[in-house]
């Protein structure tokens, strides 16, 4: 999957892409097929759009309660944009204890 | 400084193990709590459970958790174990075990970290009824 | 009707026996208080502790606590065990342990226990220091 | 130790006597020196008389943060009125725990 637009290098547009891995754990495993893959975001690209990546390929995470992406086995903010090397996890509601 | 376990098992965990850990001259109050693996859910009976855990993630939030009780309630030592895989009826899934000087405070910071865990720890609880499977907490 | 255990001795209390006897496939909270001797007194050193009770009303007193915890609280299983005579630092000097279908209710019955047992139950303890000794709480 | 006046028979106070057991707790019994004793109280005499008797005869106790007398294994009010054959005991602040 690739989001965004990239930025105007030379005077025209080319996408700069990173490949980011993503863990999926608890329901969120049983709705994208697996419990570890990789996604291709542009430069830039923020949490929030990585959510909205994901519910536009899997529709199934809008019927969740709710779900966060971690990062580097972090919570972050929806306002956090991902790096290279950046290891996503998918984070349903947790119900542990 | 607080002596703090963390653990995350798939083997059976012991409340001793945790009430030994917490043990301490200096504290007057030991709280623990244990969950345990309820024979039901809103009626339904259950027949077993099933937890995941994000382990890196989980033992570093359940780590957060137990530097709060120390600087907010004073805990002196905290020991939270939880287990994960396949669990029967009656198995124990969590145990959180805290000393603090005073009686009360161990409670409140108890209570704390098991309402914190069930908030923050990526952990997730699928139960297995007679006829299905949820993800607990998954949907609205 | 709840099971209740209340037991009043003079040997070493027991943490594991009093969870075990607590623990219920109907329950998904435990919540368990263990006192014990602390090191200190208002920082002045503790050597060690004496508890005297009127165990015939001890135990009486200790039964309507556990009563009112099942009552009020949907507590399952009860157990309330309390030491008396010589303790040295570090002993446990009372256990508390609740079962309850949910978690909340364990911690409100199993504090509700503690807190009552402090007033009601009657039981002395004699605080032995380096200089002296002295009857807790008995003046003002 | 005897206390109150007893009750008219025949034109006359005459003093109607009953013995009761009374046992001692904690700093109680550091107070009256020993664990079990025998007062006399008048017939129908109260806790609270129970407890001015005490306090009359052993001064200590009104240093205690409080007492209270229970009679037959439970807490008794003060305007409980003792009967032959009670068993009371001396509770001087409880400290369990």
């Amino acid at each position: 999957m690739r989001v965004g637009l990239g930025r105007p290098i030379f005077g025209q547009y080319i996408r700069l892409f990173m490949k980011v891995k993503i863990l999926a754990f608890g329901i969120a495993k049983d709705i994208v097929g697996g419990k570890a893959g990789a996604m291709e975001f542009s430069e830039n690209a923020t949490i929030t759009q990585v959510k909205e990546a994901l519910t536009e390929k899997y529709p199934d995470f809008d019927k969740l309660a709710k779900f966060s992406i971690a990062v580097n086995e972090s919570y972050q903010e929806d306002t956090y944009v991902i790096k290279e090397g950046d290891e996503l996890v998918i984070i349903p509601p947790v119900s542990g204890g | 400084m607080s002596d703090i376990d963390i653990q995350i098992s798939s083997k059976p965990l012991n409340v001793p193990i945790c009430y030994d850990y917490v043990s301490d001259h200096r504290a007057g109050g030991n709280a623990l709590f244990v969950g345990t693996v309820r024979d039901q859910t809103h009626g339904k009976p259950v027949v077993k459970l099933d937890f995941e855990a994000y382990k890196p993630m989980a033992v570093k939030e359940m780590q957060k958790i137990a530097e709060t009780m120390a600087e907010r309630w004073d805990a002196l030592k905290i020991s939270i174990h939880h287990r994960t895989g396949t669990l029967e009826l009656g198995d124990i899934a969590v145990i959180i075990a805290v000393c603090t000087p005073h009686r009360k405070a161990s409670f409140e910071a108890c209570q704390y970290a098991i309402d914190t865990l069930k908030e923050t720890v990526p952990i997730w609880k699928k139960e297995y009824f007679e006829d299905g499977a949820v993800w607990v907490a998954a949907h609205p």
